[in-house]
């Protein structure tokens, strides 16, 4: 299996041979920021094409084809209508804030993107409360909306990000004990630590009942993180119009718009990452034909290929349910999933200590 | 609420969730049912009934019915039919009504027939074109009667 | 017969009684409100559903013609009133004995500028506050200078008067306050893609439950009844297809029988199987569009397409022989305008194949989802006298367990030929309504499984005059259209265009209800049950 | 489509013809390219014609197919506005609103007989007798309603007339800026 750090550990001496070390690690910081950005917006032009066109087919329709090969040129061409469309300044709104939350929601979902690790090597943050400054920092875009919501000077916006901000707040504990499930299961905070355990298996399969629970436990929080349908109530179109980002125009609604699907990325990303192993090959253990044949694929490809699997599940959830009601959404929280969770982790922890995992 | 109830809820919930959900799937795979327009254009063809837009039905000596009558224009419920007409007295000194322009606002009508129906000669008919769409408001006043053409003879 | 006269002339010695198909009561405005309570309250005449409020300026003075219907005793009563004085007008309210009076004497204030006392809410309904005159009086100039399309939006005013009749016969005028100046009102609408159209709920908040709903109307008022007044007969039968555009041809079939009836014409049997078919495509198409649009609604954007995907077949049978997808255009005085197309008896029979598979669907997707399902169940719940003062019919109504299907209390065309299950529930809530349509779509495919084989041979229509005029006299029809009791009222004084055409606009006391029925839920129940409602605005506005 | 298929190319000329720049031209075509194949419409219907409206959004036509199917539901975020329906007095201002909180740039489509002429309702006394007496329109979809496939030839006309647009160049739409105003909230 290739190790992308041998790329990285070259570049890096090769820029430490020809430059002061100050000046490579400041050109080494460009060079990640320019591809992380890259990354970012190529992933969300991908997404949102995938989107359309998956959610064509849930409709029985064909969705974008006309614009470019198969309509793939669909959200590029979105992309340059946004750049250059007005931002319509507003009257008797907060300016400041107004024109800063739609950069705090994109540099939340920017920085928790840093976080992932894409393939053997290939991460860009790696420290040992990796996965904790994941969730610290995902939980920063929820300001951004509450900030949209409450500067806009907009009753709609206003009610969308509350309803946002109570949901953030209910569905962050199920996210975090879900993954606390697997921290405790894998005995490390760090990704990459957590990825090289799964070697001889994905935690799901490793990891009995309890795993499989905090999976569909974090599935569903993850959808409700990401404001999707259908716990999009937020944004809810036939209720709020727009929700929190009503007022937005131009690029600075375009930067909700990136985030959304970011934040769809990342929490499948980290949903592939924890239980499905990320980058990992499916090993099964004695089967050693097998195993090299798997990894005779790149560990960006499986990634890639995890995370899409989870993409299309948190899809097609969206387009099958309808959307829920505010209480129902806080019900289904707190009188579900949060229960199942605890009870599910005192589980795991049982199992830890008993060690009758596989 | 007990126990059981709280189970039995749960789990009816989470089975009609994942029924829908096998719905859904079956018809991803599904043939689609989408018309492609323009795509299709060559093919596309409109019910025989469809009303596109008024025509006066011109033979293929340029001759169309319309003896100027005016009961279309009485009979339209919102003024979309202009029909201008002038006398004519020929040789034998019999005057006769002439259409000069059947003026036709395509984008005020609607579509409700009654002059082609009150019509006493037939003469209006409705065409299944629905390529209409314009940039200025002038071009959806149409004016019916072909250039040089005149009233057919009767037989 | 006699009875309702002999009753009534014993209650109100001075009412000028008129027998005739339908029986009028001619009364002044100083008893109509006694006469009102009686006519209600009495045991022998319980007249408890009120069909139709039309206001109506007779040339010299003001009034107001009622239909009233017992939905025990199944008799039906005009009842007349008028008030001589054109400058200020003021008739007794009703709005206490039914409440569906309440939004009809607004619609009469705002059109005839009557004021009615010991109404709650005397606030224009349609037009804006500011608009000067009451445009269907027959005096009123319709001219651009008077009103002018406005460049300001409407200064909406948070307090409406109310008027008293004094007991010394004076008229004092009290000021009522709709929403106070600390509430959180937010506007839902006229721009808003939950309210199918342009629908203005002024929404009194706190936090995400509701406490009070202001409707506001008239973003799509048209003026087609003062329109209609200008035009003759057969013109006018294209303006009723624009009312509910979702139930066109029922709306047609409603004016036509009604002309028919006035004129005393005879239908032949092939056109009443043709109508009715017809008539039942069209609630197909409505209420597929109604599972569609609430789906939608509620946040199930998938099953929106199913919907839709659906009706496409029944649209195509429809264009195929009507040559209109929405607008049908295919009724005409006297019978259709072209025979059926040959193709659309072996359609009907496909989509009869066709549909029932969908409708598993429809439940596997929507209706038996534990999310849907709870959010309509419990949700907005209508009992059954309420909906009968309300004058709620359709689907709604017999969702309150009135079995108000005009189709069975007063048969017309064919239906009296086919046998059909009216779809009664008794929840009254959301899901019951939900349910209610989704049954009629089972039975109307049931209807049409026994005429598309029977239609009998004959003309599709008889001839008629070229003129058409009616006789002097009032008619009244309704037809069981998709969304409830769809009326046609008009008033004839022997011309070849109506003196005044009112429609019984089903819609308009289900948007009526929506206050009610959504305090103290939730913003998304509001939306809920505007959706299992499904009015349809230009119906209400007219 | 071939160019000799659609309508009114008279009118089409007329904006090529001005405001020619030579050097922004390229520039000029990829924005171009990428306006006119990203317009979301606002999801605004009054009557009949926006039932038909739905229809083109629906399975049978889908207008995805064009990439218009993000229909916003804020008029900040949509590119035009498809007035499908009368638009009547009291209406007119909330129209007029609309538009004016729309972002450049915005394109409004005229559907159906009512929002060109008043249509059926010409002579009522409370219809606006064509929208382009309040809000400058660029396409003209006559019909009564028009059926889906006249709604994406009509769309493809718009696409037509942003393909000519210049954004460097001249300007086309002389229009003053309006003035901002909230979303109705």
């Amino acid at each position: 299996m290739f190790d992308f750090s041998v790329v990285t550990k070259w570049v890096d001496d090769l820029l430490n041979g020809i430059l002061s070390p100050t000046w490579a690690t400041f050109i080494e910081f460009v060079l990640i920021g320019v591809c992380i950005l890259t990354a970012y917006a190529v992933i969300a032009l991908a997404l949102i094409y995938i989107e359309r066109k998956v959610c064509a087919f849930f409709q029985c329709r064909l969705g974008p084809n006309r614009v470019g090969p198969f309509g793939l040129l669909q959200s590029v061409a979105d992309m340059f209508k946004m750049l250059i469309k007005e931002i319509i300044d507003i009257k008797h709104n907060d300016k400041f804030l107004f024109n800063l939350a739609p950069y705090v929601v994109i540099a939340a979902s920017v920085l928790a993107f840093g976080c992932i690790p894409f393939g053997k090597g290939l991460h860009i943050l790696d420290f040992n409360i990796g996965i904790f400054f994941l969730i610290a920092v995902s939980s920063i875009g929820v300001v951004g909306i509450l900030l949209a919501g409450w500067s806009s000077n907009n009753k709609y916006s206003l009610i969308g990000a509350m309803r946002s901000g109570a949901q953030m707040i209910s569905y962050e504990l199920s996210i975090g004990l879900s993954i606390l499930t697997i921290v405790i299961f894998a005995g490390s905070m760090q990704l990459s630590t957590i990825v090289e355990s799964q070697a001889n298996g994905w935690f799901l399969f490793r990891g009995h009942i309890p795993a499989l629970i905090a999976f569909l436990v974090y599935l569903v929080a993850g959808t409700a993180e990401t404001n999707r349908g259908p716990f999009d109530l937020p944004e809810a179109d036939s209720e709020l119009t727009a929700g929190y980002h009503t007022e937005y125009s131009g690029m600075h609604f375009g930067f909700f718009y990136l985030a959304e699907y970011l934040n769809l990325f990342i929490v499948a990303a980290v949903a592939s990452t924890l239980f499905l192993g990320g980058w990992m090959p499916l090993h099964i253990p004695g089967w050693d034909g097998f195993n090299q044949i798997m990894d005779y694929i790149p560990s960006p490809l499986w990634f890639l290929g995890k995370t899409a699997v989870m993409i299309f599940i948190m899809m097609w959830f969206k387009w099958t349910f309808p959307r829920l009601r505010i209480d129902q959404l806080l019900r289904l929280e707190w009188k579900y999933l949060l229960p199942i969770n605890l009870i599910n982790l005192v589980l795991m922890v049982i199992i830890v200590v008993f060690k009758i995992h596989f | 609420m007990n126990i059981t109830t709280y189970l039995k809820g749960f789990f009816n919930g989470l089975w009609s969730l994942l029924v829908g959900m096998k719905t859904t799937l079956r018809i991803f795979f599904r043939k689609k049912t989408t018309e492609c327009y323009p795509e299709n254009r060559g093919t596309l063809k409109m019910f025989d009934r469809f009303r596109g837009e008024l025509t006066l039905i011109h033979n293929e000596n340029n001759e169309h019915k319309c003896i100027a009558c005016g009961i279309c224009e009485l009979n339209c419920p919102n003024h979309t039919i202009r029909v201008v007409s002038e006398k004519i007295t020929d040789a034998d000194g019999k005057t006769t009504r002439v259409l000069q322009r059947y003026e036709y606002d395509l984008g005020s009508c609607m579509f409700c027939e009654l002059c082609t129906r009150t019509c006493p000669h037939g003469a209006l008919a409705f065409t299944p074109t629905f390529e209409n769409a314009v940039y200025t408001r002038s071009k959806l006043v149409l004016k019916l009667n072909r250039e040089g053409s005149k009233l057919a003879n009767k037989k | 017969m006699i009875a309702l006269k002999e009753k009534i002339t014993s209650l109100v010695p001075a009412a000028a009684f008129d027998e005739a198909a339908i029986p009028t009561v001619t009364v002044a405005a100083s008893e109509y409100k006694q006469l009102a309570q009686q006519l209600r309250n009495d045991a022998d005449l319980q007249f408890n559903y009120l069909l139709c409020m039309t206001g109506m300026d007779f040339g010299d003075s003001l009034g107001v013609v009622i239909l009233l219907e017992s939905t025990t005793h199944l008799h039906q009563i005009y009842v007349k009133t008028v008030t001589a004085d054109r400058e200020n007008p003021y008739i007794p309210s009703v709005s206490d004995i039914w409440d569906t009076a309440r939004i009809n004497e607004r619609e009469v204030f705002d059109f005839f500028g009557i004021r009615f006392t010991g109404h709650p809410d005397m606030r224009r309904l349609f037009l804006r506050n500011d608009w000067v005159g009451y445009p269907l009086r027959k005096d009123y100039d319709a001219g651009e200078a008077l009103n002018p399309v406005p460049t300001e939006n409407e200064d909406i005013r948070d307090t409406t008067l109310t008027y008293e009749a004094l007991p010394d016969g004076a008229i004092a005028a009290r000021e009522r306050t709709v929403f106070e100046s600390e509430e959180y009102v937010v506007n839902v609408g006229p721009q808003h893609p939950a309210t199918h159209g342009v629908l203005h709920f002024r929404v009194s908040l706190e936090g995400e439950t509701v406490k009070k709903v202001d409707v506001n109307c008239g973003y799509i008022h048209r003026g087609i009844e003062k329109l209609c007044e200008k035009l003759t007969y057969p013109q006018t039968l294209g303006y009723t297809d624009r009312l509910d555009y979702l139930g066109s041809h029922q709306n047609r079939h409603a004016l036509c029988m009604c002309i028919e009836e006035a004129l005393g014409l005879e239908i032949p049997d092939r056109v009443k199987y043709i109508r009715t078919i017809m008539d039942e495509l069209q609630r197909l198409s409505s209420h597929l569009l109604f599972w569609s649009c609430l789906c939608m609604d509620l946040g199930a954007l998938t099953a929106f397409f199913y919907g839709f995907r659906d009706r496409e077949k029944v649209l195509n049978m429809m264009e195929e022989t009507t040559g209109g997808r929405l607008i049908q255009n295919y009724n005409v005085i006297g019978g259709v305008s072209a025979d059926i197309h040959p193709n659309l008896v072996s359609r009907i029979k496909e989509f009869l194949t066709y549909l029932p598979p969908m409708l598993k669907e429809y439940r596997d997707v929507f209706t038996g989802n534990v999310i849907a399902q709870q959010r309509m169940k419990g949700i907005g719940v209508l009992d059954t006298a309420t909906a009968i003062s309300y004058g709620v019919t359709g689907p709604s109504g017999r969702a309150s367990g009135w079995a108000c299907d005009t189709r069975k209390r007063k048969p017309y065309a064919a239906y009296d030929k086919v046998e059909f299950k009216e779809a009664v529930r008794t929840e009254g809530d959301s899901f019951a309504r939900y349910l209610v349509r989704i049954d009629e779509i089972e039975q109307s495919l049931h209807i049409l499984e026994q005429l598309v084989d029977n239609i009998p041979e004959g003309d599709y229509a008889v001839k008629t005059k070229p003129v058409i005029k009616l006789p002097e006299g009032c008619f009244f029809k309704s037809v069981e259209a998709s969304r409830g009791e769809f009326g046609v009222y008009i008033e004839s004084r022997g011309d070849k265009n109506p003196y005044r055409m009112k429609f019984r606009s089903p819609c308009l006391p289900l948007v009526d209800v929506v206050d009610m029925l959504s305090r103290d839920g939730k913003i998304a129940d509001l939306i809920a049950i505007g959706g299992t409602l499904d009015y349809v605005v230009p119906d209400i506005d007219r | 489509m071939k160019y000799e298929d659609f309508k009114d190319n008279e009118a089409l000329e007329q904006l090529r013809a001005s405001g020619t720049n030579i050097i922004m031209g390229s520039l000029d075509k990829l924005i171009d390219w990428g306006r006119s194949n990203s317009l979301w419409p606002l999801t605004f219907a009054t009557s009949c014609c926006g039932i038909e409206y739905m229809a083109v959004g629906a399975a049978r036509y889908d207008f995805s197919r064009f990439g218009f199917e993000v229909t916003r539901a804020s008029p900040r975020q949509s590119d035009f506005i498809m007035v499908a329906g009368t638009i009547v007095h009291k209406m007119a201002p909330v129209l007029k609103r609309l538009y004016d909180q729309m972002a450049e740039p915005k394109y409004v489509i005229a559907m159906g007989a009512c929002a060109i002429s008043g249509g059926p309702f010409k002579d009522s006394y409370h219809v606006v007798n064509g929208v382009d007496t309040i809000i400058p329109v660029d396409v003209y979809m006559p019909g009564c309603p028009p059926r889906p496939e006249a709604l994406l030839y009509a769309l493809m006309q718009l696409q037509r007339k942003v393909k000519v647009e210049k954004f460097f160049g001249g300007v086309n739409r002389k229009e003053k800026k309006p003035e901002i105003t909230q979303v109705i909230d």
